[in-house]
């Protein structure tokens, strides 16, 4: 592989990555390199990246972690599009976290993060002072986590008499969940009898 | 015959999988045309009924529930054949003509033939978009809500519908999610019910007399809550904990056994 | 603005929006420019991106939007990194009725029906379900049956731009492509009976 390869395979990693990054010891072992070679890379990267006039995005660094980022310069331009009247939608971090609540709530924001696979703060927070989702209570635990539920808005939005009038999930889905939970139940149940017999 | 219909019966159970692949009856008239090499637009009628019967014989022999679909296709192929052995009509008086033109009985089932294969190839080109849809990989969309202006707080001038909740729910679905360390994953992965048990004890001898069975669930995810009852079930068994219930339904209780020692 | 200024925008944009996606519009208006600078800003781009060496994304567009997707060619690293998607592939009844709504739509169940020569209930609901199809009006007459239409999500989930990309319904006689195993099951199957009858 030359430097080109590699900075481009680097390049998707990254970007697939999203808001999650990745760190030095991840990329090694992706690309089958050294930490140090990684690091060269990195660092010639991060100065390109920065340096083309054309990019819109740079590498930043955070916790040890390496993701991509919009360039600060050009966050006029991104507060535009938020706010532009073409986008008068819900933005698609917020649909989708209304979704997972629509069909699995109540439920804590670790369980939406769990599926959704990046921070969920904002959007809840923009979900609450919309009116369309709401506290519905307390998960039990030490932690004591919000549980957020839709609310009587989120009907009337959506023209739904109740919840019920959802429309349906793929079976799929639910049998995919459900497998990977009886999996671990399977899993964790043989093990506590192997250990018993042991 | 017994030794025979036994054989057979074997030689069909190993093609059982396949027998049921058929999308319809179509589909497997496309197969048996495409097998016996025929000219689609001149189907010899008796041959392919007698396939095609053959077929529906098979699976009543493994008793597989031949759908209504596959009968009606076998009254119309035979009530085909049977009107092209018909005697042709006096009115006609041109006998060269006649298997040529639009009388043809089988025209109806033809133009359904060619109709279904146009699709059945469209899908297949489908399956390969699907598989090449595979081999790349977009992003979620950075969470820009640090952006929007605090003051729009109310759900005027949005416009959603219930499609886009569920269009919404299925990109999640899809999206491929990079393996990450995320905390949680980690967590809960590690519960053991060795680990469990001790807790729970701890938690029980913290505080002495009894205690609701559901405070021994603090974590609502379905793998914490299958080790905790295990962990339970296993306390119980080796008389570290008592279990006591007043009546059906009620609160189960459950307190450490006294004079127990810490379990290593 | 220079043209590396407004490409650089365009690349933060398309960034943030991630499998959104922004259309040729929403980018005009953000920018301030006419749709036609944006076109010739996005051919360039796309060109650009292709051609790079060291580029593993480039772009992409997807049922109307464009979006940054990672190349083809990279799959095999990022493929290390992922975790197995949580839905199967679509069954080939499946794959059979959508082809039929994409081609003929908007269409009734029974002309659906027509076409496959079986019952289609099944397949229809799980296409509904997972998104891919929806409800897009009323057959005139006493049944007023549902209309079935393809949604934006069957363009993302097959790749498409939009539906002139499909490709061209194969209009008339090519051999299907056979299937050994079948032509087995059959030959097995003929010996079997001929014997019998023998």
């Amino acid at each position: 592989m030359d430097k080109h390869e590699i900075q481009a395979i680097i390049e998707s990693l990254l970007f697939a990555a999203g808001d999650e990054g990745l760190n030095i010891a991840q990329l090694a072992n992706v690309l089958s390199l050294s930490e140090e070679d990684i690091l060269t890379h990195m660092t010639d990267m991060k100065e390109r990246y920065l340096q083309e006039a054309s990019r819109g995005i740079h590498i930043v660094e955070l916790a040890g972690t390496f993701q991509f980022a919009t360039k600060r310069n050009l966050s006029s331009y991104i507060k535009r599009l938020v706010e532009s009247p073409t986008n008068s939608t819900l933005s698609q971090a917020g649909l989708e976290t209304l979704a997972i609540i629509a069909y699995r709530q109540p439920i804590t924001r670790m369980a939406i993060e769990d599926v959704r696979g990046v921070k969920t703060d904002r959007p809840l927070q923009t979900l609450v002072s919309k009116g369309l989702i709401k506290e519905k209570g307390r998960a039990e635990g030490a932690g004591r986590a919000i549980l957020y539920g839709t609310t009587g808005e989120f009907l009337d939005y959506f023209g739904l008499k109740d919840l019920s009038q959802l429309p349906s999930l793929p079976d799929d889905v639910q049998e995919l969940e459900g497998d990977e939970e009886t999996d671990l139940f399977f899993k964790t149940l043989q093990n506590s009898f192997t250990t018993e017999e042991g | 015959m017994l030794v025979n219909e036994t054989k057979k019966m074997v030689i069909h159970m190993e093609y059982n999988v396949k027998v049921e692949a058929f999308e319809g009856p179509l589909d497997l008239l496309l197969h048996l045309i495409q097998g016996l090499e025929i000219d689609i637009y001149d189907i010899p009628m008796a041959e392919i009924s007698e396939q095609y019967m053959l077929y529906i014989r098979a699976m009543n022999v493994l008793e597989l529930n031949v759908a209504s679909e596959y009968l009606v296709m076998a009254a119309t192929l035979l009530a085909i054949k049977s009107r092209m052995l018909l005697p042709k009509q006096e009115e006609d008086w041109n006998d060269e003509d006649l298997s040529l033109e639009e009388d043809d009985p089988r025209d109806e089932l033809v133009e359904r033939l060619i109709e279904y294969r146009k699709f059945k190839m469209a899908a297949s080109e489908l399956k390969d978009k699907e598989k090449d849809r595979g081999s790349f990989f977009t992003k979620p969309p950075t969470d820009l809500s640090e952006y929007e202006s605090t003051k729009q707080e109310s759900i005027e001038g949005l416009e959603h519908d219930l499609h886009d909740l569920l269009g919404a729910f299925h990109k999640l679905l899809r999206r491929k999610k990079l393996q990450r360390p995320m905390s949680t994953r980690i967590t809960r992965q590690e519960i053991s019910i060795d680990k469990r048990m001790d807790e729970i004890l701890n938690q029980l001898r913290k505080k002495s007399g009894l205690h609701p069975f559901h405070d021994l669930f603090p974590i609502a995810e379905k793998p914490h809550m299958i080790v905790s009852f295990l962990a339970v079930l296993e306390l119980m068994k080796r008389n570290e904990v008592v279990v006591h219930q007043d009546e059906n339904f009620s609160e189960i209780m459950v307190e450490a056994s006294k004079g127990v020692t810490m379990v290593g």
